[in-house]
């Protein structure tokens, strides 16, 4: 073999490497993908209806079933009590919006800083903003003593002249959140439409699912003037949308910073609350990708090793800032010196939940920071999974911290009381089961994939061969 | 769909919608369907919506405090004090104020009834023309000396018209007994005023005016005698009228409700309390100058530092107050008078404050006087005479027996064995009003009304400086086919006929009370005057009573300090490691377990709710390898009970104490199975007084390791500094 | 059953079925609202009409409004203290009407007249009269003209707003008044 | 645990705040003997229902008002310290009333009450977890109270249902009650001419209530007295119930 041959071979194994690593290196043409998203979805094991079939059997008991036993007889029958009269609910409020910031995240500040590993996967992580929206909206609504009053919440107009109390965080809560999931919603829909096209033309006549499609495509066929409104659009949304995404969990934060209380009044809460939810966001796309790469047809081909890398990368990162927020919340509420909050702060670690705290740290910190350090294990998509999910249960212990945890605590050593979670545990278990069976359904009703965003980067990237080097470029599009 | 929408499905559909609207706007159109029953024919004092206020007396314990209670539309709403009764001058207790759940408690006895076999609980409801034959027969048909009547401790118009029965069949005098009276050890201070002073009365601790009381075992703002009274008196101490900010020192095993209000809590020996007196009364007499009187000449004071656990320094401390207060004051009751030494315990105590020259002075002691209609003192009977009946009732002398008031199978010891000894009684008759332990062992339930439905008087035993009578009027009509057990007396008496009929003769209680009451019409001083017994019962049912406008307190005399007094050791029944000191439930008190407020009301000093429970001290329990929560076994000589540990940090490391009023077998549904009853371990020894002497025992602890979770209204955590972990 | 759904949505009649369906729950919750406004029938067809046409005052019967929180409903000895007396019934020239055979009915068995409230407020709104009679409101600024009507009928929508237009209006100039009428525990507590 | 916390601290001295508010109350911890009477003639007067064993032992009784009390010690040197009934404080600057959402709890302008108004609540919860006193209790069921038992309900207070918060009102009921027998008979209210049923039951008197407004008022001069002070005072909210030092 000639060193010219040699030379060649070589960088024929490069190119070879860079185009199984990079989804932008490796593209197929339109038609094909098209075909193999739609078959993704259209390819369903009986594994996935039994699965179906069970989270719908725990949704409808474990979520409506006891939600309506716990209206018919009140909150008694969760534990919550005097002091600790939030518990679980909450918890699970503050967790599922957590959830929910990753969508945004990786698919609204990714896109405005063009990070290009985004694009098959910007639609899995909208769909986690929406649907944990949801979750949230029932754990908030669940909490409530008397929920079918719950729209006296909302700013109507009424004879009585009465309007919300716009003083209490709690008002600011229903807004953001409100607003939150309008807009999520509608940055979801905005990329899907030209999928949504894509589905409808691929889609036989006469079945209900073309009438769907039909009806979301809005009429889209794929026109430059269609694109540029399109394009002009989903920009002004992902600008808009992020400055959203900090406002709702800092104003969640509020609902706790805002009191009175030992422990809740601390003016790091804002930030510390953003970086957490984005720790646990990010934790879940994580997990939702490891699913989803093995469990449907073709995404290998769409979701790779490098996109697991690039989400360790960003996970490591934000675990960074969490512990650095969380020290930063530790040290100003433990050096303010009030007696009530060091009796709190030593009841954290010192309690009979003093398990928790720690597992939050290990879990949140320290695993994280010892695993996702190395490239070759943070492309492993179950090690992310894993890990994912112990940030996770991390999260929810943090939160479970700040909220019965710390209500225990108060200035009324006289009331201090155990908190012991009732039918609310149910009620969270049905919440996560409803999240997943809505990300089931639309796993088989919405490409998941956005395909012309991903046709997008391919079409932008290309291998230039200069010399005895092959480079990847990348050509701007817009 | 489209075709076979019909009618029906419109009106189906249209009313979710209404009941869609009614959940939405938070009303809705069904609260306008609830019947309301106006009056047929509306009292002329009565207004829709408006409030009419009756005056009338709590029967809650036996004090006698007067009541004025809101009612409207037919309805006792609220139980207020009435301003102008001279024991508790509109203040209530708590027990006064959950009266109300006496009154409409769900598990009231509704009707006469007959039990088929005692304690099966199988009654058959028979009408009150029958009940009242019954009455009749077994006054008519019973040998005379075999009619019993045992009444509650509440000296009213019942036990008079009872006495008048019982006098015209021949029968003996009627019972009167209270397990508030044996734990107040009523019958020792009686004996001991009478022994000291040379006259039989209820003594008057003048405590409003003193600045310095010294209490031995008297649980005065708890149960003991008339607490609101008690409680005004302590309140005017503190405040200090003219002798600055009044001091209060308690001696008692463990820090009781008012020992805690105490300036200094003594934990005193159990049984030593005599002893500690008259070691003060030595000190304070040396302190004073002059010679030493005899009652305090033999003292040791240092025999006594030793056996009672307070130093020597501390009793020198005590002594000397006591001798330098302007005026002190010292009370024996309840606990401390319950050894085999009570009454000499009672008459060292009186004796401090003869040394101070506290009889007949402001701010000290003085007899109680006499109530209206009453010419000697009387008292309720002591366990000694409880111990006789229930002898005769085991011999079979009794032939039928009538209880009202009273629930002595609950509130007896049970080592007297008053539940076998009515086996031996071929009648029992109960008047009972609540389904209580003794109704459940009688042949027949009679209800009686409830207090808040009842006429009467009742005499003021104690608490008062001015003679007082309180009147009783029902404050709403009847709520069940219950009847006035007064009537049904009356009623027997007239079909009795002959000399009993003769004796009782009037138409129905209110005659009774008037015939009563007309002696008071002539008396001076009184609060109203009438010019005849029409108008006078009238006002005597507006004002709630009658009484003296001017104290009549008598000055006690007698060679007080000439004689020594000699205070033996207390001899401990048993042979466990532990005091026993039972103590009644500053709440519950003796009846109040079957009131659903009263139980959620926690315990003053432990906060403990809806059971009962045994104070350990927290290194005791320790050593017993017991927690908060754990059930224990509690064996004394007489019997054993389980409880729930309660680690109690101000009690001394020797003694177990335990509350009374819970472990109701019976009594409805708040009270029944809940806790366990104290009387259970008591023995029969008494005192000298006849008094039982339930704190001279000794009990054995076991752990059982059961567990059961009591409710506190007080955070483990916050107030003990305990993990949360163990909370329940 | 999604794919029948659909079907049934492009068929016309479908669409129309599902309108009658939201028209159906519409028109049940203003029925709901309605019942909540109309008169519920009552014992006795009282006719308020003819009793206020011969001059008897409103205060004769419901007298506790100027001197307490409620009207109150007449008991039937006042009814029947009356008409026990008008002599065309008492000498029996005339047979007792129908409606007045039921209030003697009542009498007979001494039952009271299980009057069904007209004009009411839920349970956590505390109305009191006699103020509202002492700032010289008269019965029928809002209970209506009852010399129209024969069985009591309410006039008003007695809700919150309905309260407060007439609170506001009428304290205007006064703002401590206003303070206190428009203060919550004025009416909830 | 740590066992050093036993009790909030009195540091507080109230000459120095400012006395805001219309009612106001003294309680007089020296004289308080924790009889319980206040607790229990607030339940009868306003209807508070009863838990059951259970729910009061885990933190759900309903007393409006509690007494609390602490050990300072080690037997036999032990106290136990001052009975301190814990009640609504009817802060003048309260932390309950900014954080409810639906204007159920509001400050009344006219008697100058934190008010609960029970038909405006939906049960967020929000303001029990910010009142520092823990003063307020959640109707966590429809508390039972078998027949005839509601006979003996307050007709002047509502009865509340599930899922509503409830509070100490300062027994307003009687304050109108009040307010309206004095004004149909145009005069102002005396002092001492009404009470709360707690001021009103307690034997020792301990309780005082009236108008704080006014400085010639029984509870006015308690208040001014050296021994007031209020409870959590460096949190600013201007308690109206002035308690009075033991001693």
């Amino acid at each position: 073999m000639t060193s010219t041959e040699k030379h060649h071979d070589h960088a024929h194994d490069h190119v070879a490497h860079l185009r199984e690593q990079h989804l932008m290196l490796d593209p197929l043409p339109r038609g094909q993908m098209n075909d193999m998203v739609m078959e993704s979805m259209h390819t369903t094991s009986w594994k996935f209806w039994v699965v179906f079939g069970i989270l719908s059997v725990i949704v409808a008991v474990f979520l409506f079933g006891a939600w309506g036993y716990m209206i018919a007889n009140g909150l008694g029958v969760a534990g919550v009590n005097r002091p600790s009269y939030w518990g679980i609910f909450l918890v699970n409020t503050v967790f599922w919006i957590g959830i929910s910031h990753a969508g945004t995240f990786i698919s609204a500040i990714l896109r405005v800083f063009k990070a290009e590993f985004r694009r098959p996967f910007t639609r899995a992580a909208e769909l986690m903003t929406t649907f944990g929206l949801v979750q949230a909206g029932f754990s908030i609504f669940m909490h409530m003593g008397r929920v079918w009053l719950s729209y006296w919440l909302m700013p109507i107009p009424n004879q009585r002249g009465l309007w919300p109390n716009f003083h209490s965080p709690l008002s600011w809560d229903l807004l953001a959140i409100t607003t939150y999931l309008l807009s999520s919603t509608m940055y979801l829909f905005l990329p899907l439409i030209p999928d949504l096209a894509m589905a409808r033309d691929r889609t036989p006549d006469g079945t209900w699912q073309k009438t769907f499609y039909r009806v979301l495509a809005l009429g889209f066929r794929g026109t430059e003037g269609e694109w540029a409104h399109l394009r002009n659009a989903m920009n002004i949304f992902a600008f808009a949308i992020i400055p959203v995404m900090f406002s709702v969990h800092t104003i969640v934060s509020w609902d706790f910073a805002a009191a009175t209380r030992p422990g809740w009044n601390s003016t790091i809460f804002g930030p510390y609350f953003v970086v957490g939810a984005l720790h646990s966001g990010m934790g879940a796309v994580a997990m939702v990708l490891a699913v989803v790469q093995s469990r449907m047809k073709h995404m290998k081909y769409f979701i790779r090793g490098e996109h697991f890398e690039a989400l360790g990368m960003l996970m490591l990162l934000v675990s960074m800032a969490w512990a650095y927020f969380f020290f930063n919340d530790y040290m100003v509420q433990w050096y303010g010196g009030d007696k009530w909050t060091q009796q709190l702060l030593h009841f954290h670690e010192g309690g009979p939940l003093g398990w928790m705290w720690f597992a939050m740290l290990v879990f949140n910190v320290v695993i994280p920071w010892a695993t996702l350090w190395n490239k070759k294990w943070r492309s492993n998509p179950w090690l992310l999974f894993g890990v994912g999910l112990l940030i996770n249960i991390g999260m929810w212990f943090e939160r479970y911290i700040i909220i019965p945890i710390s209500l225990t605590i108060n200035r009324m050593p006289f009331t201090w009381r155990m908190y012991t979670p009732g039918v609310e545990v149910y009620l969270g278990i049905g919440t996560v089961a409803f999240f997943i069976l809505l990300y089931m359904g639309a796993s088989r009703l919405i490409p998941l994939i956005p395909v012309w965003e991903v046709q997008e980067g391919q079409m932008a990237h290309s291998l230039k061969t200069y010399g005895r080097e092959t480079v990847v470029t990348v050509s701007e599009l817009e | 769909m489209t075709d076979n929408f019909s009618r029906r499905d419109f009106l189906k559909l249209a009313s979710v919608g209404a009941a869609t609207t009614a959940i939405l706007t938070g009303c809705g159109p069904a609260s306008r369907y609830v019947t309301r029953e106006p009056y047929t024919k509306m009292p002329e004092y009565t207004y829709n919506g408006q409030s009419t206020y009756y005056a009338t007396t709590c029967r809650e314990c036996a004090a006698g405090c007067g009541l004025v209670v809101r009612t409207m539309q037919g309805r006792a709403i609220k139980v207020e004090g009435n301003k102008n009764h001279p024991v508790n001058l509109g203040k209530t207790c708590v027990r006064g104020q959950a009266t109300l759940h006496g009154l409409y408690n769900p598990d009231r006895v509704q009707d006469p009834a007959k039990q088929s076999k005692r304690g099966s609980r199988d009654f058959s409801n028979m009408d009150w023309d029958a009940a009242i034959a019954v009455v009749a027969d077994a006054l008519k048909n019973t040998d005379p000396t075999g009619v019993t009547f045992l009444m509650g401790m509440a000296p009213d118009h019942l036990f008079d018209l009872v006495s008048d029965l019982a006098k015209a069949i021949g029968a003996p005098a009627p019972i009167r007994f209270g397990a508030l009276g044996m734990f107040e050890a009523r019958a020792t201070l009686g004996k001991a005023v009478e022994s000291l002073f040379g006259q039989a009365a209820m003594p008057f601790f003048d405590m409003g005016k003193s600045d310095l009381v010294f209490s031995f075992g008297a649980n005065f703002l708890e149960t003991w005698l008339s607490p609101v009274a008690f409680t005004r008196g302590f309140a005017n101490m503190r405040r200090g009228g003219g002798h600055g900010r009044g001091t209060l020192v308690h001696f008692e095993p463990r820090m009781s409700q008012t020992a805690s209000k105490a300036d200094m809590w003594i934990p005193i020996t159990p049984g030593t309390e005599g002893l500690v007196a008259l070691a003060i009364g030595r000190i304070a007499a040396e302190a004073r100058g002059g010679s030493l009187p005899a009652a305090f000449a033999d003292v040791d004071v240092e025999a006594i530092a030793k056996s009672s656990g307070v130093s020597a320094e501390k009793l020198d401390e005590l002594g000397k107050l006591f001798a330098s207060a302007d005026a002190a004051l010292a009370i024996p009751g309840g606990a401390a008078l319950a050894h085999s030494n009570g009454l000499e315990t009672a008459e060292a105590v009186l004796a401090l404050n003869a040394l101070v020259g506290g009889l007949g002075r402001a701010g000290g002691v003085f007899l109680a006087p006499l109530a209206p209609m009453q010419t000697e003192f009387s008292r309720p009977a002591n366990m000694a005479e409880m111990a006789d009946f229930v002898e005769k009732m085991k011999s079979g002398e009794i032939k039928t027996l009538f209880i009202h008031g009273v629930n002595p199978v609950f509130e007896l010891p049970k080592s007297l064995g008053f539940e076998d000894a009515l086996k031996s009684v071929q009648t029992v008759i109960s008047f009972a009003t609540f389904p209580d332990e003794t109704a459940m062992q009688a042949d027949y339930v009679f209800p009686d009304h409830h207090g808040l439905e009842s006429w009467g008087y009742q005499r003021v035993a104690a608490g008062s400086s001015q003679s007082a009578l309180s009147g009783a009027q029902p404050v709403v009509s009847p709520y069940y086919n219950t009847r006035a057990t007064a009537d049904v007396f009356l009623a027997a008496a007239a079909s009795v006929g002959g000399a009993t009929a003769q004796a009782l003769p009037f138409k129905d209680e209110v005659e009774f009370i008037q015939s009563k009451i007309v002696a008071l019409v002539s008396e001076s001083d009184g609060y109203f005057g009438a010019p005849e017994i029409n108008t006078f019962t009238a006002y005597f049912q507006q004002y709630g009573g009658w009484w003296k406008t001017v104290d009549e307190l008598a000055t006690p005399g007698g060679d007080v300090l000439g004689k020594a007094i000699q205070v033996g050791e207390a001899r401990f029944a048993g042979e466990g490691e532990f005091y026993f000191h039972p103590f009644v439930s500053p709440v519950l008190g003796e009846a109040g377990a079957n009131k659903p407020w009263l139980q959620e009301i926690p315990d003053p000093t432990t906060t403990a709710m809806w059971s009962s429970w045994v104070e350990i001290h927290p290194e005791t329990a320790h050593e017993l390898g017991v927690d908060n929560d754990d059930v224990v076994l509690i064996t004394s000589e007489a019997g054993a009970v389980e409880a729930v540990v309660y680690k109690y940090p101000a009690i001394r490391p020797d003694t177990i104490a335990m509350p009374f009023g819970q472990g109701h077998t019976a009594y409805g549904r708040y009270a029944e199975g809940r806790g366990s009853n104290p009387a259970d371990l008591f023995g029969e020894q008494v005192n000298g007084a006849g008094d039982l002497a339930f704190a001279d025992m000794r009990v054995k602890v076991e752990k059982t390791g059961k567990k059961y979770p009591l409710s506190r209204l007080e955070s483990r955590m916050g107030v003990y500094g305990e993990a949360l972990g163990e909370e329940h | 059953m999604v794919k029948r759904f659909m079907s049934w949505l492009s068929d016309p009649l479908g669409r129309i079925g599902l309108l009658i369906a939201f028209l159906a729950v519409f028109s049940g919750a203003a029925f709901g609202l309605y019942t909540t406004q109309t008169a519920p029938p009552q014992p006795i067809q009282f006719p308020h009409n003819l009793h206020v046409g011969l001059g008897v005052q409103c205060l004769y019967c419901h007298p506790g409004a100027y001197r307490q929180a409620s009207a109150g409903l007449p008991t039937e000895t006042k009814c029947w203290g009356c008409h026990q007396q008008l002599s065309k019934y008492a000498d029996g020239t005339v047979a007792l009407p129908a409606e007045l055979q039921k209030l003697k009915a009542y009498v007979d068995a001494n039952k009271p007249i299980q009057w069904v409230p007209v004009a009411q407020v839920p349970d956590f709104v505390h109305f009191n009269h006699r103020p509202h009679i002492a700032a010289g409101l008269n019965c029928e600024n809002c209970h209506g003209d009852m010399s129209k009507v024969t069985v009591a009928e309410n006039p008003q929508v007695m809700n919150m707003g309905w309260c407060l237009e007439c609170h506001r209006a009428r304290t205007v100039d006064n703002p401590e008044k206003r303070n206190k009428l428009l203060d919550c525990g004025t009416c909830h507590y | 645990m740590t066992t050093e916390l036993k009790i909030p601290e009195f540091s507080a001295n109230f000459a120095e705040s400012g006395q805001q508010g219309k009612w106001g109350m003294a309680i007089d911890m020296d004289i308080c003997t924790g009889c319980q009477a206040c607790v229990a003639a607030c339940a009868m007067e306003n209807n508070v229902p009863f838990v059951g064993e259970a729910d009061s032992g885990y933190g759900r009784s309903m007393h409006w008002i509690r007494t609390e009390r602490f050990w300072e010690g080690e037997f036999p040197e032990i106290k136990m310290t001052p009975y301190q009934p814990m009640l609504c404080q009817q802060c003048g600057h309260a932390p309950c009333e900014p954080v409810c959402p639906a204007f159920a709890t509001v400050h009344s302008q006219s008697e100058a009450l934190n008010l609960q108004v029970y038909n405006r609540c939906v049960g967020t919860r929000y303001c029990a977890n910010n009142c520092p006193y823990q003063v307020r209790s959640f109707n966590w069921r429809d508390f039972e109270r078998p027949e005839p038992l509601p006979n003996q309900l307050n007709p002047d207070v509502t009865v509340r249902r599930r899922g509503v918060m409830e509070k100490c009102t300062f027994c307003i009921q009687r304050i109108h009650r009040a307010e309206d027998q004095a004004k149909s008979e145009g005069r102002e209210i005396a002092d001492g001419e009404f009470t709360t049923a707690c001021a009103q039951a307690c034997p020792a008197d301990a309780i005082v209530f009236g108008r704080i407004d006014d400085p010639e008022s029984a509870v006015s001069k308690l208040a001014r007295g050296s021994r007031g002070f209020h409870m959590l005072e460096e949190l600013g909210t201007l308690p109206s119930v002035t308690y009075l030092k033991a001693g």
